[in-house]
C-alpha cells in the first residue's frame, strides 16, 4: 500500500523515541557496558612503525605472566584467500580484512594490530603487551596520495597491479585501480565553451569520530558456539566477517547488537571481534575488548583524503558544456577508497552533455579507510562546488542562478548512466531562493557561500517482524541497529498502519539469531528499506486482524474494515457489531488461529536519491585567519519526514561534521609516518561553542517507491558544507581556499600572499 | 609490575617527607588534569602520588596586606568565582578560565599549570605578567621565588624532588592597573594555545603607561617574559605607533617551533597580533573601561 | 536486444578487451549476468559480486528478477554503499 | 597489588569500595561499583562523556583518581532522576530529540545540571561555552542547546514560545 496522499496521524509527528528514557538515565547498555562471568580483558599490540617487516614475534614472556590467559598473533588466524565480496559498505577483500585485523608478515601503518593478549585485568593485559618482543625491519613508508602514486614510491603490496588499465601493468604499484566515467565528447565540449575554469583541490582524511570507541565482548564455548556483543552498524555483517575470517559456520555465531554510540559509516567492518573470538577460543573464557581513543584514530578507518583537479567549460549564458575531473583517493593500507561514488557524485547535481571523470584508488601507509557518510561525495563535491563558484564569478552570474540553469531534473541522464527520476533538486533550489537567509542582505564583513550535494541512498535487504502481544500492545523487531532514532521511525510507520498511537508500538533491534538477515545500517537505508519491511509486516497483521474479526463476527472478511486501530463492520450490511480493538482481538487470538505476528523480508529497490543545498555566512578574522560560522541553513529533499525532529537532527549533525571537515579536522603525521594528533585534544571536532544553530529546512518531494514517500536523509547533509564554507570565505575575503582544512594558518598565509 | 602508592598528607611536613623518602618517581597531585593524562599515556610512570589537597591553606584565596594569596591547588572554578580577584586581576582569572573545559575547571590549578611546565600553559603568561611569586616548601624550608624562575624547559621545573608550591602571592595593585590575557586556538574552546599573551599594566592619570609586564606563551621552550615589549609600552599611551612597535618586538621575541599546533611563521605573526589586542584590553581596563571576557 | 554500456572502465573493461558498448540477449538481470559470463569469462562474476546495474535509468542492486526490455539500456556501475 | 579503602557518597547513598591507585573514578564507577551510565569516550578529559558532579563541581571522572573520592559526594547520571520521575533536563532532552546515539547524553545531562545549578539563566553563548567540553558528534549541538535553553526557562518558571 502507499500512504503518500493519505492523511496521517502518526507519521510526521514528533513522539518521544522508544529507547529515549534508557539513554537519558544511563540505563542503555552499550558494548563496553556488558560483562560476562569469568570475563578477561583483551588488548592489542599495535605497530609503532608506518611500514615494517615483522621479523619475529616472541610472546613467551607475555604468556608466562601471571594473570595472562591467552596471547595470539598472526599465526593464530587462518590464511584467507584473496576474495572480494560485498558484505559491508562496499566491496571488501576478505584477505585484506583479515590482515587488517591482525598483521602477518608486514605491518602497513602505525597502529596496525600484530598481537593480542587476554588477561584477568586491564593492567596485567597492558603489562603483557609490553613483554611481547617484536623484531621489525623498518621499511620506507609513504603517506601522501600523490607521493604514493609517484614512480619509486615504497610499494605496500608486491602483488598489487593496477586494475582498470590495459595492458595490465608489469610492475606492482600503490595504485589499486583506475575508474573512468565518460559521457558525450568532453574535448568537443570544451571547444564549444566560451569560458573555462580549472582548479586543483586537496582534502585530508577525516575520522567519523563517533564518541563511543569500538568495543565488544566475545565468548567461544567448548561446543564451538560463539556469542558476540558488539558496537556495530551491522551485526549480520559482524557475523559474516567473523565467520569468514575465522572459518566458523554462521549458525555457530550469534551476534547481539549493543546500543551503538555513533558510527557514521565507521562501524561497518570488523576490527576487534575476530581477535576477541580468537582470544576467547584460546583462553576458554569470555573476552572483552575496547579501543582507546588513540586506537580509534590510529587503527580504525577514517575516510579518504584526496588530490583532485576539476575543469568546467560553459557558454557565456551559463550553460555548462563540458566537465572533467581527476580524483586521486587515499585508500589507506588496503584498496577500497570510495573512488566509485566519488567519480559518480561530483557532477550528479547537474545536467551535463559532456563529462569525463577518472579516479584512482591508491594505497599508502595509513589506516585502511572506512565508510563515512556519503562516502566519496563530500570530497568530490568540495572540488566541483568550489569550482562552480569560480565559474559563477567569472561569468558574473549569481551562484544560485548558475545552479538552477544547469540543475539535474527528472529525466536528466547522469554521466555514469542512470537517469534521475522523482528527484527534488529543483524544489531544493526553489527553497534556497525563497529562504530568508538567502534573501537577507550580507552583514558588513561577512561572506556568503552556497553549495549543493547529491547522494544515491540505498535500499537493500531488511527483515522486520510485528507482534501483537497478548494484551494488544505491539512489538516491532528489526535487524537494523538503531544509530540515530530509527526505532522511533520504524515504530511510527507500524503504528500508522495499525492505526494506534506511536507509544503503543515498542521497536527493538533483534540479534542475528532472532530475525531474518538485514543488511547493515548505512547508506541512509533503514527508514527506507527496513521501514518498508516493517510497513508490509504491519499490513499483514492488519489483514490477519481483519480475518480474525470476521471470524469472531462470523461475517466475510471483505465485510470488515480496519480503522483507527479497530475492526469495524464495513457498512450497515455487514451487521451491527461493536468494533474490536487490538486488545480484544489479542485476547481471543488462541481461538482465531494462534499468536498474531507477521514477518516480512524485502530487498528494497527504488531508494530515492537525495539532494541538498547549504547556505553559509562566515566572518574571517583577517589577522588570525580564524573563520566563524555566523549563520547556517541546510535545505534538503527528504521525501517524507517520518519523525521530523530526527530528520532535522540528521541534517544538523551532518552539517556539523562537514563544518569540522572544512575548518579544523585533519590527520597530522610526523616524518616517521606516525600520527601526531591521535586524540580529541588535537583532532579538532567542532565543540558546542564553535557552532551556530543550524536551520534545517525539510523539502518533501515524496519518493513513490516508499510507502510513506521517505528518502534516506543521513548522507546528504555532510556533502555541501566544505564548499559552502569555502565559497563563503571567498565571498568574505576574495580568497579561494582549495585545500582542507581551511585552518587559520592557511587562511592567514593566503591573506598575506594576496597582500 | 611496579605498584603505585597514594598518600594524602594533611601537613606540609608530612608531604615533604613523603616526597623526599620516595625511591622512585613521586608526583604531586593537585587537580590531576595533566598528571592523569600523562600516566594513562604511559609518558609518566610514578611510584608515588602525593595528593596535596588536604594540606591546610593549599586551597583557597585570601588577602594579606592588600595582596591576594591563592592556594596552589585552588581549582580554576573557585578562582573564577572570586569577586576580588576578578576586579584586580581579570587577565589572570580569564587565563585560568581558558584552561580546558568546565569539567577541567573543576580541578585544574595554577600550580599544576605552572609545574606541568608546558610553554603553552594558559595561566602561566598571565602569572608572569602579574609578577606573581610562588611560596615553595621543601625539606630545606620555605622560599619565595618569582614564578618565571620555575619552569626551565618543556616539562621541567627548578623545583627539587621534595619541593612543591604551597601558594602564589600577587603583588599589591596600584590604582589604574589591570591585566588581560588572550590565547589563539583553532577552535573556540578545548584546544592548547597556539600562542598566548598576558599583559599587566599600570597607567597614570593621562593614560600613559608607567609599569608593564608582557608575557608570551607557546613561542619558545618556556613561557617568555618580554622586557622589550614592556619597554615599548612604558612611557606611552596605546597609540598606533606604540601598537606597531609592540607587535614588532613581540614577534622579535619569538623562538617558536613548528609542530602539530602551529608553524614558526604563523606563531610569530600571531604573537604580534595578540600582543596588540591584549594591550588594548589591559589599557582599557586600567582606564576603567569595562571589557567582557576574552573568549 | 538490450544494450550494455560499461560506464566504469575499471575492473570490467579488462574482460571485454576494451569494448564498452555491446548488445546482449537477455530478459532479466540474472540472465544478463549468465550471458555476460558466457561471452566475457569473469565479467559476469565481477558484476555479480561488486557491481550494480542501471536499467533504463534506474539503479538495481542484487535483483536477479529485474526485467530487461528489448531496447533497454543497461549501465554497469560500482555497487553503492553508504556511511 | 595493595588496594585503598574508600568511603564516599554516590547518588545520595553511602558507598564503600576498594580501588587501586591508578584506577580513575570512572574505572571505579563502571568496573567496581557497576554504574555504567558514565561513559569513556577518550580517557583524557577531552570529550566529557564521563562527566560527574563531585561536591558540587562538574568534573571528568576519567581525570580523577578513585582514591580521591574519599569523603566526597558524587552525582552520576544514575542519580539525576528522582526515582521514576525524570529530571526536567532529561525530559526536555527527550522532547527536543536532543540525542541521537545517546552515548554523550549522560555527560551532557550531568553537565547541564551543573550549569543550571550554578547559573539558572544562561545565555546561549554561556551554555555553549559551558558545554564545550562535552563532545557530541551526532546532533551538531543545535537541539541540545535548544533543550538546555528551554529547560532553563522552565525551571525558572518562565514559559517560552
Amino acid at each position: 500500500m502507499n500512504y503518500i496522499d493519505s492523511s496521517l496521524k502518526v507519521v510526521g509527528t514528533r513522539p518521544i523515541r522508544p529507547d529515549g528514557v534508557d539513554k537519558v538515565t544511563g540505563r542503555a547498555v552499550f558494548a563496553a557496558d556488558t560483562r560476562a562471568s569469568g570475563m578477561l580483558w583483551g588488548k592489542v599490540l599495535r605497530s609503532p612503525h608506518a611500514h615494517a617487516r615483522i621479523v619475529s614475534i616472541d610472546t613467551t614472556k607475555a604468556a608466562a605472566l601471571k594473570g595472562v590467559f591467552a596471547v595470539v598473533s598472526g599465526v593464530d588466524f587462518p590464511e584467507i584467500a584473496s576474495e572480494e565480496a560485498f558484505v559491508g559498505e562496499g566491496p571488501m577483500n576478505f584477505r585484506d580484512l583479515s590482515l587488517n585485523c591482525m598483521a602477518r608478515d608486514k605491518v602497513l601503518y602505525e597502529g596496525h594490530a600484530l598481537a593480542a593478549v587476554a588477561a584477568s585485568t586491564q593492567a596485567i593485559a597492558d603489562e603483557a603487551l609490553a613483554l611481547i618482543e617484536v623484531t621489525y625491519e623498518v621499511l620506507p613508508h609513504v603517506i601522501d596520495v600523490e607521493d604514493a602514486m609517484a614512480p619509486g614510491a615504497p610499494v605496500l603490496h608486491a602483488d598489487m597491479f593496477t586494475s582498470g588499465v590495459s595492458p595490465k601493468p608489469e610492475k606492482p604499484s600503490n595504485i589499486a585501480k583506475v575508474v573512468t566515467f565518460k559521457k558525450g565528447d568532453v574535448e568537443a565540449g570544451f571547444k564549444e565553451a566560451d569560458v573555462i575554469v580549472e582548479g586543483s583541490y586537496t582534502t585530508q582524511p577525516v575520522h567519523q569520530a563517533y564518541i563511543e570507541p569500538h568495543a565488544c565482548l566475545a565468548s567461544y564455548a567448548p561446543d564451538g558456539q560463539v556469542q558476540i556483543h558488539t558496537s556495530t552498524q551491522g551485526h549480520f555483517m559482524v557475523r559474516a566477517y567473523t565467520a569468514k575470517l575465522l572459518g566458523i559456520s554462521m549458525s555457530n555465531i550469534r551476534v547481539n547488537p549493543a546500543e551503538i554510540g555513533g558510527g557514521f559509516g565507521g562501524k561497518t567492518l570488523v576490527y576487534l571481534e575476530p581477535v576477541a573470538v580468537t582470544l576467547s577460543r584460546k583462553s576458554g573464557r569470555s573476552v572483552k575488548m575496547q579501543m582507546t581513543r588513540e586506537d580509534v584514530f590510529r587503527a580504525s578507518g577514517p575516510t579518504s583524503g584526496a588530490a583532485m583537479t576539476v575543469k568546467i567549460g560553459a557558454k557565456k549564458d551559463g550553460t555548462i558544456v563540458a566537465a572533467q575531473q581527476v580524483l586521486k583517493f587515499q585508500a589507506g593500507a588496503f584498496p577500497g577508497s570510495p573512488i566509485g561514488p566519488g567519480c559518480m557524485c561530483g557532477f550528479a547535481m547537474y545536467d551535463l552533455p559532456n563529462v569525463d571523470v577518472v579516479g584512482y584508488d591508491v594505497v599508502s601507509n595509513r589506516p585502511k579507510v572506512a565508510a563515512y557518510r556519503a562516502p566519496g561525495a563530500p570530497i568530490t563535491s568540495f572540488a566541483v562546488e568550489s569550482l562552480m563558484d569560480e565559474l559563477a564569478i567569472k561569468l558574473g552570474i549569481d551562484a544560485l542562478t548558475l545552479r538552477e540553469m544547469n540543475a539535474a531534473k527528472n529525466g536528466t541522464k547522469t554521466h555514469y548512466g542512470p537517469v534521475h527520476q522523482n528527484i527534488g533538486f529543483t524544489a531544493v533550489l526553489d527553497a534556497v531562493k525563497s529562504h530568508p537567509h538567502w534573501k537577507s542582505p550580507l552583514k558588513e564583513g561577512h561572506g556568503r557561500g552556497l553549495a549543493t550535494g547529491f547522494w544515491f541512498n540505498i535500499g537493500g535487504e531488511s527483515s522486520a517482524q510485528v507482534h501483537v502481544n497478548e494484551d494488544g500492545t505491539v512489538t516491532a523487531a528489526t535487524g537494523s541497529p538503531d544509530i540515530g532514532g530509527s526505532r522511533a521511525s520504524i515504530g511510527m510507520m507500524v503504528a500508522e498502519v495499525l492505526g494506534v498511537p506511536a507509544t503503543a508500538v515498542r521497536t527493538i533491534v533483534a540479534d542475528t539469531a532472532s530475525i531474518g538477515f538485514t543488511f547493515l545500517t548505512g547508506g541512509s537505508r533503514v527508514t527506507f528499506a527496513t521501514g518498508m519491511a516493517a510497513t508490509q509486516a504491519a499490513e499483514k497483521v492488519v489483514e490477519d486482524l481483519k480475518r480474525r474479526a470476521a471470524q469472531t463476527w462470523d461475517i466475510p472478511v471483505e465485510a470488515v474494515e480496519w480503522k483507527d486501530g479497530m475492526a469495524y463492520p464495513a457498512g450497515s450490511n455487514a451487521g451491527a457489531f461493536e468494533p474490536l480493538d487490538l486488545a480484544a482481538l489479542a485476547l481471543k487470538a488462541g481461538r482465531t488461529g494462534g499468536p498474531i505476528l507477521a514477518e516480512v523480508s524485502v530487498n528494497a529497490q527504488g531508494a530515492g536519491p537525495g539532494f541538498g543545498a547549504h547556505i553559509c555566512d562566515v566572518s574571517v578574522d583577517k589577522e588570525t585567519g580564524h573563520v566563524k560560522i555566523e549563520r547556517y541553513t541546510a535545505i534538503q529533499d527528504v521525501g517524507k519526514a517520518i519523525h521530523p525532529s530526527y530528520v532535522e537532527g540528521q541534517i544538523q549533525g551532518g552539517a556539523a561534521q562537514g563544518i569540522g571537515w572544512a575548518l579544523s579536522e585533519e590527520y597530522i603525521y610526523n616524518t616517521k609516518g606516525q600520527m601526531e594528533n591521535a586524540g580529541f585534544l588535537d583532532y579538532r571536532v567542532p565543540v558546542a561553542s564553535d557552532m551556530p544553530m543550524i536551520e534545517a529546512v525539510l523539502v518533501e518531494v515524496p519518493n513513490p517507491r516508499h510507502p510513506f514517500g521517505a528518502r534516506g536523509v543521513g548522507e546528504v547533509p555532510i556533502i555541501p558544507p566544505m564548499a559552502a564554507i569555502a565559497n563563503a570565505i571567498r565571498s568574505a575575503t576574495g580568497l579561494r581556499m582549495p585545500d582542507l582544512p581551511m585552518s587559520p594558518p592557511k587562511i592567514r598565509a593566503a591573506l598575506d600572499a594576496a597582500g | 609490575m611496579t605498584s603505585l602508592s597514594y598518600a594524602a598528607p594533611t601537613s606540609v611536613d608530612d608531604a615533604v617527607k613523603l616526597l623526599a623518602g620516595s625511591a622512585g618517581l613521586a608526583k604531586v597531585l593537585s587537580g590531576g588534569t595533566d598528571l592523569l593524562v600523562q600516566m594513562r599515556s604511559g609518558r609518566l610512570k610514578p611510584e608515588l602520588i602525593v595528593d596535596t589537597k588536604k594540606i591546610p591553606g593549599i586551597i583557597g584565596i585570601r588577602e594579606e596586606n592588600g595582596a591576594f594569596i591563592i592556594g596552589a591547588g585552588t581549582p580554576g572554578a573557585v578562582v573564577e568565582a572570586h569577586a576580588g580577584l576578578n576586579a584586580a586581576w581579570p587577565g589572570l582569572v580569564e587565563a585560568l578560565d581558558l584552561i580546558g573545559s568546565t569539567q577541567v575547571q573543576g580541578r585544574c590549578s595554577l600550580a599544576g599549570n605552572l609545574c606541568n611546565a608546558s610553554p603553552a600553559a594558559d595561566s602561566v603568561p598571565a602569572l608572569f605578567a602579574a609578577g606573581a611569586t610562588a611560596i615553595i616548601v621543601g625539606s630545606k624550608g620555605r622560599r619565595e621565588v618569582p614564578v618565571e624562575q620555575i619552569p626551565t624547559g618543556p616539562g621541567r621545573t627548578s623545583l627539587a624532588k621534595d619541593e612543591f608550591i604551597l601558594e602564589f602571592k600577587l603583588p599589591v595593585r596600584p590604582a589604574r592597573s589591570s591585566d588581560a590575557y588572550l590565547r589563539f586556538i583553532p577552535r573556540t574552546e578545548m584546544d592548547i594555545a597556539v600562542v598566548g599573551c598576558g599583559i599587566s599594566v599600570t597607567l597614570d592619570a593621562n593614560g600613559v603607561c608607567t609599569a608593564a609586564r608582557v608575557s608570551l606563551g607557546a613561542v619558545a621552550p618556556t613561557v617568555l617574559l618580554v622586557q622589550e615589549a614592556a619597554d615599548v609600552l612604558i612611557g606611552h599611551t596605546l597609540d598606533a605607533d606604540t601598537l606597531a612597535k609592540l607587535d614588532a618586538v613581540a614577534q622579535a621575541a619569538c623562538k617558536p617551533i613548528t609542530d602539530k599546533r602551529g608553524t614558526i611563521e604563523y606563531r610569530t605573526k600571531i604573537a604580534g597580533v595578540l600582543a596588540r589586542r591584549v594591550a588594548a584590553i589591559a589599557f582599557d581596563r586600567a582606564n576603567g573601561i569595562k571589557n567582557g571576557k576574552a573568549h | 536486444m538490450p544494450t550494455v554500456v560499461l560506464s566504469s572502465g575499471s575492473a570490467v573493461q579488462q574482460f571485454t578487451a576494451g569494448q564498452t558498448e555491446f548488445e546482449v540477449e537477455a530478459t532479466t538481470f540474472r540472465r544478463l549476468i549468465l550471458e555476460l559470463e558466457r561471452r566475457f569469462p569473469g565479467l559476469g562474476k565481477q558484476v555479480e559480486e561488486s557491481m550494480a546495474i542501471a536499467i533504463d535509468g534506474e539503479i538495481f542492486q542484487d535483483a536477479y528478477s529485474a526485467e530487461l526490455k528489448p531496447g533497454s539500456e543497461i549501465y554497469l556501475i560500482p555497487k553503492i554503499g553508504g556511511g | 597489588m595493595a588496594k585503598t579503602y574508600v568511603s564516599a557518597t554516590i547518588n545520595g547513598e553511602s558507598a564503600e569500595f576498594l580501588c587501586e591507585t591508578q584506577q580513575t573514578l570512572l574505572d571505579v564507577l563502571r568496573d567496581v561499583i557497576g554504574l555504567t551510565g558514565s561513559k569513556e569516550g577518550c580517557g583524557s578529559g577531552d570529550c566529557g562523556a564521563c562527566s560527574v558532579i563531585v561536591d558540587d563541581r562538574l568534573v571528568c571522572s576519567c581525570l580523577m583518581l578513585g582514591v580521591e573520592a574519599e569523603g566526597k559526594s558524587i552525582t552520576t547520571i544514575e542519580g539525576i532522576a528522582n526515582g521514576d520521575t525524570l529530571h526536567p533536563i532529561q525530559q526536555k532532552f527527550l522532547e527536543y530529540a536532543a540525542l541521537q546515539c545517546g552515548f554523550c547524553t549522560p555527560g551532557l545531562i550531568v553537565a547541564t545540571k551543573a550549569l543550571l545549578d550554578e547559573n539558572p539563566n544562561p545565555t546561549e553563548t554561556e551554555a555553549r561555552y559551558w558545554l564545550a567540553g562535552n563532545l557530541c558528534r551526532c546532533t551538531g549541538y543545535d537541539k541540545v542547546i535548544r533543550a538546555v535553553m528551554d529547560v532553563a526557562a522552565d525551571m525558572r518558571g518562565e514559559t517560552v514560545a
